[in-house]
Order: structure tokens, then sequence, then C-alpha cells
């Protein structure tokens, strides 16, 4: 027995409905969290943080949003793309208006934001479902884009429609601009997506959790038990929009520092969180995280191994990319539709019956 | 009738509480129901049966609120009711289960019944999301209900598993415990019986009737199986492709003709 | 008549057109959602596969050959043969085929019985997947397309026309090509609505749609039904890509124009094939006037949101779309 | 194990055989736990037992249904008419004459009432006369859905969606009909109805029948051989007839008592069950 | 070794002119590795990283690639461009964009790393309306000109030159957006067709290029009038509209065809044993040319690199102070195999734009061929200088960089 639960006693409701109510889980759980905090931001180098870490980290955050609405809400949608693009914009915005602020509220606020244009595009949720809904938020999505590519003054009337993050700082550290040192943009991100993790950890275990994931099961019957389908669909739209958005603020200011709305925030975005969320597992705080490792390296370790080790030529290789990230997307559907996450709880199940098969 | 009797095994029954007047119900051409009024005392175990498609379930539709008739009232408390969202039906007391289980599948069992207690739950997001204060209280408040009523159902060794993996007939258990969960006044239950053995029916029964005794809770229920029916309830309408063509006493029902004919059929005991 | 008027009309006309090729595109989701509840998200990248495979056997490209000539150090592109259009359409058709057979072997049957959504993102993986392979295979150069369709404004409606408005007014404009589309999207959608109303193949393919298991239970091979859909989504797919590809020529972007078949989908209602030529003619329209009218004062390149504001409004008041099948909420 | 055919009166071809089968759910749950049983021709079979003890996964696994639901069959075998269906596909055993009806209904709710009897032709090929009479046929055993024949199946109700679903199995002409809780949710009188009709048919045309049921009474009443599954194993099987004069059959399954048939409000306290295995 | 990173795109819906273009900048490095052993006697080394025309893969390819030693960036897209400026001045290693980027750029008291010689988008919005101008007798007025373009930061390029150019020659401009990728383009055809201006520009990429070629011969406008700039004139662009494309024009900021002694020796050196990038089919290509013209200039500045600093093993400060001392005459351009294949110009530190001389190429369907029709001229330095002043000047105010010359 690898990996116990029994003799894990609860004594009170409280350890109970804790996040990691196994013990293990817990130690775990802070070893992880102890090497993100304290060992990695001694380590980071540019290469890892700007080509990998900091996109994990963001696109985790932008992965729990989405995984709020579609994976406990239901809410299927693939307006992504265009709210993270608030949440850059509005970041952009306060960066330039406010420059004397700290980065942290510019951020907050790009999210407080993303929530109120998510909420407002989530109304028609209270009409349209399933795969309407789905094609219906492509409409924030093309919208939004060309909102921003076509007032000047969300761009600041840039000769080439472009906004590049300005250099700003927390507490005298410089977070944004070419000249922020790794280990901070990194620390930066970090923070945000532990602050994300758990409150939405905490509102979906919670009752305003409980009122979407019925939403999502049954809508009808939901209602005719009590709950509020209005308030339980906006609530989930502000709160995936909060996230979104700060991910989108994260990822302008702090990541590329300099973007183009279409090409940044296209609907290719869209697509791309919500496979995180779908391989990562549906409904999972954790799988989430997975989903957006997975799919932040899966292509650079393709390419590492297909042009740096075997030495074939970047197209072939790239195309390649394409035919295995498919692949293994079916691949996982698959094996457990259920994501990563489910995966990982199944690998845990096993391992608790160990040795014996059932 | 007066208002409010002892039965013969001495439950007091009340005065009405609900009472449907002269509904109809219509989609597009079909005439679910047609002019029906019947009430519903306090207390007491109302039965509705009929035979299938008779509109038993679109019955209780219309009092959870998620049909609206076409024509006639609902009056709850002496007063008619406004009309109303379904959740807001909910938030009056009036819990139900459903004919075709609607358990929130994704969820555990726990989770399920906790739903129950939704409007009981009145924390706000920022307490929800950093999980303390009211929100946390809260949390443990509802769970003690919650817990007492996996007790009653007997369901605790389940707590924690996903519906979805659960047999049908504690399906059908945990959803009983979800609409008790909400500590209702009016509980609403559609063919809770159905797909159960006998041994089970009896277990079923047996905690209807105890929810009835002890929390003094009103039932309406539908149910095919007569003798449960017969044996459970203190009332019965029967209701036959819309119309009602019968409302009395078990014995009473039993013995009308119409009733007899269009549903019962001759063979029932 | 005064020429604003006569714009507009010419506006309304190609708005008209533009919607057909929109929905020759819808029509291929349709096909495969009506019957078997899949949102394939794959069904652009088949019209480009379609398109490049046909261009491909056109030009007797050897499949591959990029690949080939990597690995083995070979320098062979072309197998000197050039293969008739006509020819060439059918043995595409054939790779089509087979191309259902293939997704159904590998994809489908696995995921009997999943939500939706899971089979949803399968079509994306596959849409991904596809993508790789066909640029694997045939190379991602721009390539031409020509299997004789007519091409460009026609003269003979311009020239009838002419004499409507004033001197400014050259006569109104449609494409040849557009005509085409128009003529073989109507056969199409006739053709289809028989087969799927009036035939037992076509009952079973909604059958399938509803529910797997079933469908199942009463032996319908999910089997045969997903290759029998898939190859006539293929085969739409392809006569898509041909008329798309012999506009645009045959590369990558290709693939983008199932995004302006969606906002289609849902104004028709996902599940009616009439409802993809009502929508797409709705939406070609919708967004030609807009940007005729509307546009000049917003800045222009209205058409990528506008069918889909269009189509969001529109599913507020109408939940299922213009014909979808009515959303059954029971309890 | 006990051999249906040592008792049953008639010595008549067993058409379907499950020897000792095991299932699991997504690798993990264990549901049956070695179930074998027989299935003669031309009689009724009653499949008995509480809730979760594993019937409509025993007609799953015979029917192979199972694969798309996650689960799989680890071992045993599944034998129909001598032959291995067990990697077949759920079609080619309908085209032998297997038909399953399942538990819940699974009506097709956006074709109408009709559409959904004309899909259990599906796999026929004798013919439109045939199966044209065959409607009929279906319309006369249940005249409620020859009423709502053009309605769309979603919007019937319960009872009503029941008689879909048996008649479009009949629709296939079957040979054997694996029956899943064809009495759940329906009026009395319908009950009687459908197994009355399960009776008709059986003996009238000759099907076979395999029949899942919670309703014991009914179910004992109309079958002629009886298994009961407790947790995944077969604890109990015998001929109808001698099932119901089973004192704990009785006390468990039929609720009666010495007295007869006690009240549903008389069940004062909760009864540990007695369980034959466990 | 000497690094030359090549961010490229081989694939996705701008593939089509990212393999050209990569295939020429590849094969020149490698014609000098082969036929003089690199540069200054130092092997070249290359090294191709795939974007898709993607900032998120070209941060990565940047990232990746930085730590080999990388001497100068080329990352052929306007939205890595605008990423990597502030990166590439952190991390002192010099950018070049050739004839797209960041307009502005060309003022290096500001942008010290960024290089955008030979020539940039306002010259070529500028090179438009001279040509126009010089067939026109010298005057535009109440011309109406219809611009058409890729509706991004690339396209909007343009915009604010064209607007005062408009002002001074007194044309009127007409601006329409075209969104990606540009598949459907009646809205703006048929907008043409009403308003009938007299000639139309594009600043188009990828798909685009070819459905207004195509739509423009759909609707009969005449080719002549139709020019589109450098990154809308490749053979691929025309080549689907067949024989209605045939006089289009475009821009360009260096010769066409493949008549010059430099391709035999590509032929000879590089594809004849195996060693190219791609099929080797591209060779004299426009995109192609202009992808080895790039190398060219990297491979100059290099030189002039190991020269300014004494040591032919240089890194990527070196390089910078090399190309910003390049000089491009005719007679080094003659020495390296490619006579008359560009402008001559100096860069200094004032100016990383150099002289923004443009010419004019046609397309002619018969021969399947572009010919320069109109020498490299100069563009109108007031109203660019003016621009670029003003933007540069933002940028160096919002990045508090205080643009200086040292
Ligand atoms: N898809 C599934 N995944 C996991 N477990 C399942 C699944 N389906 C059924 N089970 C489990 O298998 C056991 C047997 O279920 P089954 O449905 O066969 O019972 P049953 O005898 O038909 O009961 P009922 O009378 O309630 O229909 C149950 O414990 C159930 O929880
Ligand atoms: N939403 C709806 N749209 C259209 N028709 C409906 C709808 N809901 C119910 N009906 C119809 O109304 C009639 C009554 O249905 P209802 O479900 O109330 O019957 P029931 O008495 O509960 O029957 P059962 O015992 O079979 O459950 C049926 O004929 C049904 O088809
Ligand atoms: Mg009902
Ligand atoms: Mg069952």
């Amino acid at each position: 027995m690898f990996y116990r639960e029994a003799g894990d006693f609860k004594t009170s409701y409280e350890q109970d409905s804790q996040t990691f109510p196994i013990k293990f889980d817990r130690f775990r759980y802070y070893a992880v969290l102890a090497i993100a905090f304290l060992v990695v931001p001694f380590v980071i180098n540019d290469y890892w943080a700007n080509a990998i870490l900091l996109p994990f980290l963001i696109y985790a955050i932008a992965a729990i949003g989405l995984n709020i609405l579609v994976g406990y809400a239901g809410q299927v949608s693939l307006g992504t793309g265009g709210f993270m693009a608030v949440g850059a914009y509005a970041c952009y915005k306060f960066m330039t208006m406010m420059p004397e602020v700290s980065m942290f509220v510019h951020v907050l606020l790009a999210g407080g934001m993303t929530a109120i244009v998510c909420v407002v595009f989530g109304l028609p949720s209270l009409r349209i479902k399933g795969f309407y809904l789905a094609v219906a938020t492509l409409a924030a999505q093309f919208f939004l884009v060309w909102l921003f590519n076509r007032v000047p003054w969300f761009y600041n009337y840039s000769a080439s429609g472009q906004i590049s993050a300005p250099e700003r700082d927390v507490f005298g550290i410089m977070i944004t601009g070419p000249n922020a040192p790794a280990w901070a943009t990194y620390m930066f991100s970090l923070i945000f997506l532990t602050l994300c993790a758990l409150v939405a950890r905490n509102l979906t275990r919670g009752t305003i959790g409980r009122s979407w994931m019925a939403i999502r099961d049954m809508d009808i019957a939901a209602e005719i038990i009590g709950v509020n389908p209005l308030k339980a669909k906006l609530t989930a739209f502000a709160v995936s929009g909060f996230f979104i958005g700060i991910s989108g603020a994260l990822f302008f200011s702090v990541y590329l520092g300099a973007v183009e709305v279409g090409e940044a925030f296209g609907i290719t975005k869209s697509f791309l969180v919500l496979f995180m969320v779908i391989i990562g597992g549906l409904g999972s705080i954790f799988g989430s995280f997975a989903g957006a490792a997975f799919l932040v390296l899966l292509p650079v370790v393709l390419k590492v191994v297909g042009v740096d080790v075997l030495g074939w030529p970047t197209d072939i290789v790239a195309h390649f990319q394409l035919v295995i990230v498919g692949a293994l997307i079916i691949v996982f559907l698959i094996v457990e539709p259920h994501g990563l996450a489910q995966l990982w709880r199944v690998a845990k199940e096993k391992l608790r019956l160990w040795p014996f098969p059932h | 009738m007066q208002d409010g009797y002892i039965t013969e095994d001495g439950r007091k029954i009340g005065g009405v509480v609900m009472e449907m007047k002269n509904i109809t119900l219509r989609f597009g051409g079909v005439v679910a129901i047609k002019d029906i009024s019947f009430d519903i005392r306090e207390g007491e175990i109302r039965a509705i049966i009929g035979p299938n498609g008779a509109g038993k379930s679109s019955m209780l539709n219309v009092i959870s609120g998620f049909y609206v008739p076409q024509e006639g009232e609902v009056w709850f408390h002496g007063k008619p009711r406004p009309q109303m969202r379904p959740y807001e039906v909910a938030q009056q007391g009036i819990a139900r289960t459903f004919q075709n289980i609607a358990l929130f599948e994704g969820m555990s069992v726990l989770d399920n019944v906790m739903t129950g207690r939704l409007s009981y739950m009145k924390s706000g997001l920022f307490s929800q999301a950093l999980w303390k204060g009211k929100a946390e209280a809260e949390e443990v408040a509802n769970r003690e209900v919650a817990e007492k009523i996996i007790d009653f159902l007997e369901i605790q060794h389940i707590r924690k598993t996903p519906v979805a993996r659960l047999p049908y007939g504690l399906k059908k258990r945990v959803e009983l415990a979800r609409a008790l969960a909400a500590e209702p006044k009016l509980l609403l239950l559609d063919e809770p019986m159905a797909g159960m053995n006998v041994e089970e029916k009896e277990d079923m029964s047996r905690f209807i009737l105890d929810v009835n005794d002890e929390f003094g809770t009103t039932i309406a229920l539908i149910e095919h199986d007569m003798g449960v029916v017969m044996d459970l309830s203190d009332r019965v309408v029967v209701m036959d492709y819309g119309k009602k063509i019968g409302d009395g006493t078990p014995d009473e029902v039993r013995n009308n003709q119409a009733v007899i004919d269009a549903y019962l059929g001759v063979s029932s005991d | 008549m005064p020429d604003q008027f006569l714009f507009a009309t010419e506006v309304f006309i190609n708005g008209l057109m533009a919607g057909v090729l929109y929905a020759l595109v819808a029509l291929g989701f349709v096909l495969i959602y009506k019957a078997s509840g899949i949102f394939n998200y794959a069904q652009g990248v088949m019209a480009l596969f379609a398109a490049m495979t046909l261009v491909g056997i056109m030009n007797g490209q050897v499949p591959f050959s990029h690949i080939i000539n990597a690995v083995f150090g070979t320098e062979i592109h072309h197998f000197g043969w050039h293969v008739p259009a006509f020819l060439a359409i059918i043995l595409t058709v054939g790779v089509m085929v087979g191309f259902a057979w293939l997704v159904q072997r590998l994809v489908m049957r696995h995921l009997v019985g999943q939500e939706p959504i899971i089979l949803f993102m399968a079509t994306i993986g596959l849409a991904y997947f596809l993508e790789g392979v066909s640029d694997l295979m045939w190379g991602s150069e721009i390539k031409k397309l020509d299997v004789g369709l007519p091409q460009g404004g026609s003269f003979w409606i311009e020239d009838m026309t002419a004499g409507l408005g004033s001197e400014n007014f050259y006569g109104f404009f449609i494409d040849n090509l557009d005509m085409v589309a128009t003529i073989v999207a109507a056969l199409l959608v006739v053709g289809l609505v028989l087969f799927s109303q009036y035939t037992k193949q076509g009952r079973a393919m909604r059958a399938v749609a509803d529910d797997h298991q079933a469908a199942l239970s009463v032996g319908i091979s999910l089997n045969f039904i997903w290759v029998l859909v898939w190859s006539v989504a293929g085969f739409v797919a392809l006569v898509a890509g041909i008329m798309w590809g012999t506009k645009s020529g045959v590369q990558f972007s290709l693939s983008l124009i199932a995004l302006k078949a969606l906002p289609v989908l849902m104004l028709g209602g996902f599940t009616s094939i009439p409802g993809a030529i009502v929508g797409g003619l709705i939406i070609g329209v919708g967004e030609k006037m807009f940007e005729f009218w509307i546009g000049p004062l917003v800045g222009g390149a209205t058409e990528n949101w506008f069918a889909y504001v269009l189509a969001l409004l529109f599913l507020v008041f109408r939940p299922q779309g213009l014909f979808g099948e009515k959303i059954i909420e029971r309890v | 194990m006990l051999d249906a055919a040592k008792t049953s009166d008639v010595q008549t071809e067993t058409l379907l055989e499950v020897n000792n089968i095991e299932v699991i759910y997504n690798h993990v749950i264990l549901v049956l736990k070695g179930v074998s049983l027989n299935v003669p021709k031309g009689g009724i079979t009653a499949l008995l037992g509480g809730n979760g003890a594993g019937k409509t996964t025993t007609l799953k696994a015979i029917s192979n249904l199972l694969r798309s639901e996650r689960g799989e069959v680890t071992k045993g075998s599944v034998k129909y008419r001598g032959q291995d269906v067990h990697e077949e596909d759920p079609a080619a055993l309908v085209r032998q004459g297997v038909i399953q009806v399942m538990e819940g209904r699974h009506c097709f709710e956006h074709l109408t009432v009709e559409e959904n009897l004309m899909t259990g032709a599906y796999t026929r090929a004798d013919g439109k006369a045939n199966i044209a009479a065959d409607l009929e046929m279906v319309y006369s055993y249940f005249p409620r859905l020859k009423e709502r024949r053009k309605s769309q199946a979603g919007y019937t109700s319960g009872g009503e969606q029941q008689m879909v679903a048996m008649g479009r199995a009949l629709m296939s002409r079957p040979e054997t009909v694996l029956l899943d809780e064809p009495s759940m949710g329906l009026a009395p009188q319908l009950v009687e109805q459908i197994f009355e009709i399960v009776k008709s048919i059986n003996e009238q045309e000759g099907v076979t029948f395999l029949l899942a049921e919670q309703n014991t009474n009914m179910a004992l009443k109309y079958a002629h051989y009886g298994y009961i599954l407790e947790s995944g194993r077969i604890v109990m099987d015998g001929p109808a007839a001698e099932l119901r004069e089973n004192p704990d059959v009785k006390e468990f399954y039929l609720g009666m008592s010495d007295e007869g048939r006690k009240s549903f409000r008389d069940v004062r306290s909760y009864r540990r069950r007695k369980r034959w295995l466990s | 070794d000497l690094v030359f990173p090549s961010l490229s795109y081989r694939t996705g819906p701008y593939a089509a002119g990212g393999i050209p273009f990569a295939d020429g900048y590849a094969d020149y490095f490698t014609l000098l590795n082969e036929r003089d052993g690199g540069i200054g006697g130092v092997m070249t080394k290359l090294i191709e990283c795939e974007t898709g025309y993607n900032t998120e893969k070209g941060v990565e390819c940047y990232e990746s690639t930085k730590g080999e030693g990388a001497l100068v960036y080329q990352p052929l897209s306007t939205g890595i461009t605008y990423q990597l400026i502030p990166k590439v001045t952190a991390d002192n290693i010099p950018l070049h964009t050739m004839g797209y980027g960041r307009t502005s750029a060309a003022n290096g008291e500001v942008f010290s790393n960024v290089f955008n010689y030979p020539a940039n988008y306002w010259n070529g919005a500028s090179g438009v309306v001279n040509y126009l101008l010089e067939s026109n007798g010298g005057d535009l007025k109440g011309k109406k000109i219809a611009l058409v373009y890729h509706n991004s930061a690339y396209g909007k390029e343009p915009i604010r030159t064209l607007e005062e150019l408009s002002a001074k020659h007194g044309f009127e401009l007409m601006a329409l957006p075209v969104d990606h990728p540009g598949q459907e383009q009646k809205s703006q055809w048929l907008q043409i067709r009403r308003e009938r201006p007299d000639f139309v520009t594009m600043w188009g990429w990828g798909v685009m290029n070819q459905v207004a070629i195509q739509e423009a011969a759909n609707i009969r406008f005449p080719m002549e009038n139709f020019i589109g700039v450098w990154w809308s004139g490749a053979e691929h662009d025309v080549m689907s509209a067949g024989d209605a494309a045939d006089g289009y024009k475009a821009l360009t900021f260096h010769n066409v065809g493949r008549d010059f002694p430099v391709f035999h020796h590509i032929q000879k050196y590089v594809v004849d044993t195996g060693k190219a990038a791609g099929a080797g089919d591209q060779i004299g290509t426009v995109l192609y040319n202009r992808g080895m013209y790039a190398a060219m200039l990297a491979a100059e500045a290099a030189k002039t690199a190991q020269g300014i600093h004494g040591t032919a093993d240089i890194n990527a400060a070196m390089m910078r102070d090399g190309m910003e001392a390049l000089e491009i005459n005719e007679a080094k351009m003659a020495d390296l195999g490619m006579p008359n294949f560009g402008p001559s110009f100096n860069v200094s530190c004032e100016n990383h734009g150099g002289p923004g001389l443009v010419g004019v190429t046609q397309w002619d369907a018969s021969s399947k061929t572009w010919s320069l029709i109109s020498d490299f001229k100069p563009t109108d330095g007031d109203v660019i200088g003016a621009l670029v002043a003003e933007d540069s000047g933002a940028y160096a105010a919002e990045n508090k960089i205080t643009p200086n010359c040292n």
C-alpha cells in the first residue's frame, strides 16, 4: 500500500471539508509549494522563466478560470481569448493612466474589469445552452478583438495598434519590461496563481460551487430545488472572468511585454485554454495545472526532441507537432475522458488497493 | 371539510396549505391538465394517481412553478401565489423528487444533499472565496443538518461516493435526502418507489411515514403501486388524461367505478 | 432607379451568394451533428484536406514527398502525370471515405457514449492531426486549384443590368463561381434533406444522435452510420473545398472557413439542413449589408464579429436557432 | 450452480448461456462476481434481485452494451446458440435475434413515436409490407402509441415512453428479448397488460424472454424460471412456481409474511436484511 | 561559430511566404560556409526555429537561441518584433527587421539595437505615392487612392503616412481593412467597384494577397493601377489569378530574378551538393531573394564588425556595431555576385533605417516573371522623418530612454 488513507480520521466537519483531507496529500502539497516559492526562484534563468514557467503559471490561471466556467458551471465558453484581451488592455490602460500605483493593483483591477465584461457576455447563457452557447461566446471573442483593434483609445493611439508594457514595479522590484529579473516575474505570477487556486478551491467546495455544479449537471432540476440560475451562472462568469482577466493582464505585462490583440488573443488562444481544461480534467483545479503544464511543455519537448536531438528540419517537426498534439488529445480522451486529474485519481485508487487488483 | 381532523392512527391533519384551482395546462395541442382542482392539507399524505400520461407529473411541475398553467391558480397558505420562478417556489419550502432521477451526477452524495440546503446558505462571495467567517460557520452548521438526514435515510456509507456510480434504488434515496435537506413544509414525491422491490419499498414507505410523523411534513405523492398508495395516503386524487376522475380517501377511491375502469383494473387488491 | 438603391441591391445579392458559400461549409457540420451529436470542429480542416488532396492528385504530386526526401535523401516530388479533374474528384471522394473509415475506427468507436464536449474536443484533436497530416502529405505552399469552374464577374448580368442606373452604375456584379456554388448547394441540400428524412439510414442517423446506447440496443451499427456520415461530410467538405479553393487558392487558411460557418449553424439550428442554407443566406446578407451601411461609420472589418453577434441576439429569442430541434426540457 | 435444464419439465434447447462472468466498471469496480445462467428457448426467464444487484449489468454483458459504459467482461463467457458472442458488436447480436429493452426507456427524444418504432426495424430486410404489418401489431398492443404517433418521443409521458421502448424492440422481430424492468413506472393496469403482452408474444410468436425485474410478484407470475441475484452473485434459482413458495423469497421479495400481505404502514422498523450470501 | 538564428515559419497561415524567405536566408549562410569557409574564417551556424508566425513561439525561440551566441535576429513578423525590441535592447543583441517591424526604429538614438534598413513601411507608403506622382505628371489632386490593408499592426503602419501624404498632395485616401486571414473580401472589392478609386494600394500578407488580386481581376480593376507593398508581391500572390493578374505592381527594395552570379554559386555549392534548406526550387523568387538579401546584409555587417573590433569571432554587441557602421555600395555587391541587387546605402547611429530607397516591380503573367520597372528612388524624407521623430519620441518618453548616440 503506497497510498494510505486509512487511519486518517476526522473528528469535525471542518476537517472533513478541508482541501486535502488526506495527510499524505497535504504533505505533498506543502512540499510543492515550498519548492515553488523557496527553491525555484534561486535557480531560475531567462529561458526557464520566459519559455516555460511564465506561460505555465499564466495559462494555469486562465485554465482555472475557464474550468470554473466550463468544468464547474457547465457553460462552455470559447471566448477566453477575448476575455484575456480585456484583461490585457485593461491592465495596459491602468498602467499608463496611474503609473504610480503598484502592479498588483493593476492586475487585480484588470481582473475586475474582465469580470464585468464577462458577465455582460454571460447574460445570454440564461437562454442559450450547450454548443449554441459555446458558439455564441465566439461573438465575444471576435467582437472584443475587433474593438481593441479598432478603437485607438485602447492602445493609446500608437501607430501600429500594438500595446507595449511600460516598466512597472512592486516594492521597487521591476516586474514588467525587459529589465525585470526572471525570478521576480516568476514570483509575481506564482503569487497570483497561488491566490487564484486557493480562491477557486474555496469557492468550489462551498455553497456557490455546489450551485454551479448543480446547474452544470442538470439545470432544470437545480432550479426546481432552489438554485437561482441567474445568480449561479453570472457568478460563474464573473469569477471565471476575474481569473481570466488576471491571466490576460499577466500574459501581456509580465510575459510577452507587447501584444497585438488579433495575434495574441485570437481564437486559437480560446481553444488552447479549453484544451488545457479538458486534458487536465473538467471540474478539477489540479487538472487545470496539469493541463496547462502539459500543453506548455509538450511543444517545447517535441521541438527539443525533433530538432535538437533528432536533427529534423523544423518544418517537418512543426507538422509532426500538430500531428502528435492532435493524436495525443484524441488518445487522452479515449483513455480517460475525464482528463489527467481523473487518471491521477484512478491511479490513486489502484495504489490504494495494491497489490490486490480490485 | 372542516379545519383539520385526527386520523385513525392519531396523526393530526391541519387546514389547507395548498389549493389548486381550476388548473388547465396545454402543450401545443396536447391538453395535459384539464380544469383540475384539489387541495392539500397540512400534515397529510396526499396521493395523486392515474394512468400513464394522465398529467400527474405535470401537476407537480405546476406546483413547483416549472410549468405555468394557462388557466387556474395555485393558492398557497390561503393566498393566490403570484407567478414565480421555480427556485423561488423552492425557497418557500416546497421540495421535491423527480420521476426520472434528477441527481447531480457529477457530485458526491454529500454534495447532492448539501445542495438541498442552498436556500439556507447566505454567505457572500467574498467570504466564501476566503473560506473564513460566515462561510465556514455556515458550511459546518448546514453540514450537520445534512448529516442528520443522511443518517436518517441510512446512506452514511456512500456519503462520499459520486452518485453516478450508485444503483437506482440508492439514487432514489439520495434524491429523497436532498429534498429533505431543504426541511420543506411540502414535499412532492414523483414515483419514489418505481423500480424497487418489495423490501425496498417497505423501507421507503417507512422513511416517508417517518418524515411525515417526525417533521410533520406535508407530502404529495405520485405512485403506481396501489399497495403503497392505499396504505400510506390519507387522501387520493385520481387523474385520467388530464381530468380529475376521483378524489377522496383510499377506500372511497378504491370503490369508485370510474377509477376502477380507468386505472385500477379489476384485478387490483 | 437611384444608384444607392442599386448598390444596396448588389450588396444584397452578393451577400446571398456569400451566404451560400458559408452554408456549404455549415452543411458538413450539420450532417455530423445530426448523426452523432458531435460538433465536428474538424470540418474546416477536412475541406482543406480534401482540396489539397484533389490538387495533389490532379498534379500527380507524390504524397509525403517532403518526408521521404528528408529521410531517404531522394529528390522525388511528382509522378509526372496529370489527372483530369473529374477523375481526381472521384479519387478524392475515395480518399475521404477512407478517412471517414479511419476516423470511425480509430476515434469514434472508442468514444461511444461520451459527453458531447468530450467528442467535440476529440474533433479538435482530429483537426490538429489532419492539419499536420495534410501539410506533411502535400506540403504547405499555396496551390492553385482549377477544376474548370468559371470565375469572375458575369458579363452577361452586368450588361443586362447596367441600364438600370445612371452612368455611375456598371450593372450588377455577380461572380460566376458564386452562381455555380448556389446551384451545387441547392442540389446538395435537397439531396441531403431527402436522405435524412425519408430513408432508413437517415432515420438511424438521427436516432444515433439522440442516444448512442439505445441506438446500439436496437441494432443500429454505430460504426456503419459513422462511416456513412463522415463520408458524406467528407464529400460536402470536398465540395466546399473546391469552391473556396478555387476562390482563394488551396492553403492553410482554407481551414479557417469553419469559423464562418459557425454563426450560420447557430442561426439555422445545428440539426437542420435547410437551416444551414437559410442561416447562411441571412448571415451572408446581414454581414454584407451591415458592412455596407454601418461599416464605414465604425471603421470597417465588421464581418468577423457581426455574424456572431447577429446569431447571438437571434438565439436569445429562439435558443434552438431558426430550424433547430426544440431543446427538450423536462423533468 | 444449479442447472436450469434439470428442473424444467420440457427439455428444450438452451438458447443463451452465461458462464461465470465477471464484470468490472472503470477498471476498478467489480460488479458481477461470477454469474451463470441459462435461458431456454421459448421460455420466460426472470432475473430478480434488489437494487444494484447487477441485473442490468448482466443484461448489458449479454447484449455487449457494456463497452460503451466503460465496463468490461473480464472472465467467463456468453454463448448464444452455442456460439461465443462475447466479441460481437451489439448490432450483430440484434441481427441474430437478441435485442435488449433498456432500463429507463432510452427513447430517441427527437424522433416521433412512429419513427422510434421504425428504428426498431432497422436490421430487418424482409420488406416494407412486413414491417408495416408489425407496426400495426405494435399499435394494436399499445393503442396509446397510435394516438401519439406523430409527437416527439421526448414529450411523451414516462409510461408512453416505456411502451415505445417495448414496441421498438418488437419491431425487430426478435428471437430473444432482454427486458430490463419493463414495469418500472407503469400504472398497474399497464403493468399487467405489458406482462400479458410478453406472455402472448412468448406463446404466440415463440419469443424467448430474459426479464430483469423488481416487481417479483409479477415476474414470478409470468416467468417459467427464475434466478435471484444479489451483490453480483446468483444466490438462488429454480422454477418460478418453486420460488414463489420459498419462504425467504416470500418475505423479502413478495412482501408477504405468514398472514399474507401486510400493510406498508405496519412496517415499523427497518429490518436488517437477511442475506443468503454475503 | 557565428550564430545566426532564423526565426522562420514554414507552417501556419503565412507559410507560403515564410518558406522561401527562410530558404534564402539559410542558403546564403550555407554558401558562405561552403564557398568561403565562413565569414572572416569563422564558420557560420544557422539555427532555425519555427515560430509559426506566433509571438509566444517567437519568445520561446528567442530565449532558447540567445544563449547560443546569437548575433542578430530576423523575426520576419511585426508581432514578434514588438515583442523582442525591449528584450534585445536589454540583452544587447541586434535585431534586423528589414522592411517590416516598428518603423520608427529607424531612429537609432532611441532604438539602439533595432535596425530596419534599407527601407521601412513609411518609405513604402511614400514610395507608392511618389511612383503615382511620377506616372501622373506630378499631380494627384482630386485622385482617389484606396488602401486595402491587413487589419493588424502590420497593415496599419502605412495609414499615418498616407494620411499625411494625402494632405500634402491632395489625393483622397480610402482605407479598407481586411481581417485575418482575408479569404472573403467581397465587401471591400464591391466597395472599390462602387467608389472607383483611381489607384489601389495594398498592405497584405498571406492568402489575403491572392484573394485581393483575384477579386481585383473579378471586378476588372485595371491591374496597372494596383500596387502592393513588398510583402504583397511574390509569385504565389499573383499566380493563382492567372493571366488576369498581368500588370500588377509591387514595391521592392531589392532586385528580382535569378540572373545574378550569386545564384549560380548557390546552385553549385548548395543545391547541387544537397545542402539546400528547402527543395531548391525557390531560387530567384521574390521572397527567396529577399531572404538571401537579408542574409547578405547580416554577413556584411558581421564582416564590418570583424573589421572594427579586429577579431573574427565577434559577439552580439560587436555585431551591433558592425550593423551601425554598415556600408553597402555597388562595388561591394558586384563583388558578392549581386551587381545592382539593391540600393547603395550607409547606416549610422542616427539612422538605422537606411535611405529608404524604393523600387517598383511588375508582374508579367505570360512569362511568369517579376521585373523591376522603376529604379530605387528616394522617398519623402520630410514627412517620414517627422513621423519617425514623433513616434520614437513617444516611445522614448514612455520607456524613459534618453536618445543619444555615443
Ligand atoms: N457505469 C457504471 N460505472 C460504475 N459502476 C456502475 C456502473 N453501472 C452500474 N454500476 C454499479 O454496478 C452495480 C450493479 O448495477 P446494476 O445497474 O447492474 O444493478 P441492477 O441490479 O440493475 O439494479 P437496479 O434494480 O437498481 O436497476 C451497482 O452497484 C452500480 O453502482
Ligand atoms: N413539456 C412538455 N411538452 C409537451 N408535452 C408534454 C410536456 N410535458 C408533458 N407533456 C405531455 O403531457 C401529458 C402528461 O404527461 P405527464 O408526464 O404529466 O404524465 P404522468 O401522469 O406523469 O404519466 P406517467 O405516470 O407515465 O409519468 C403526456 O401526454 C405528455 O406527453
Ligand atoms: Mg410522471
Ligand atoms: Mg437495473
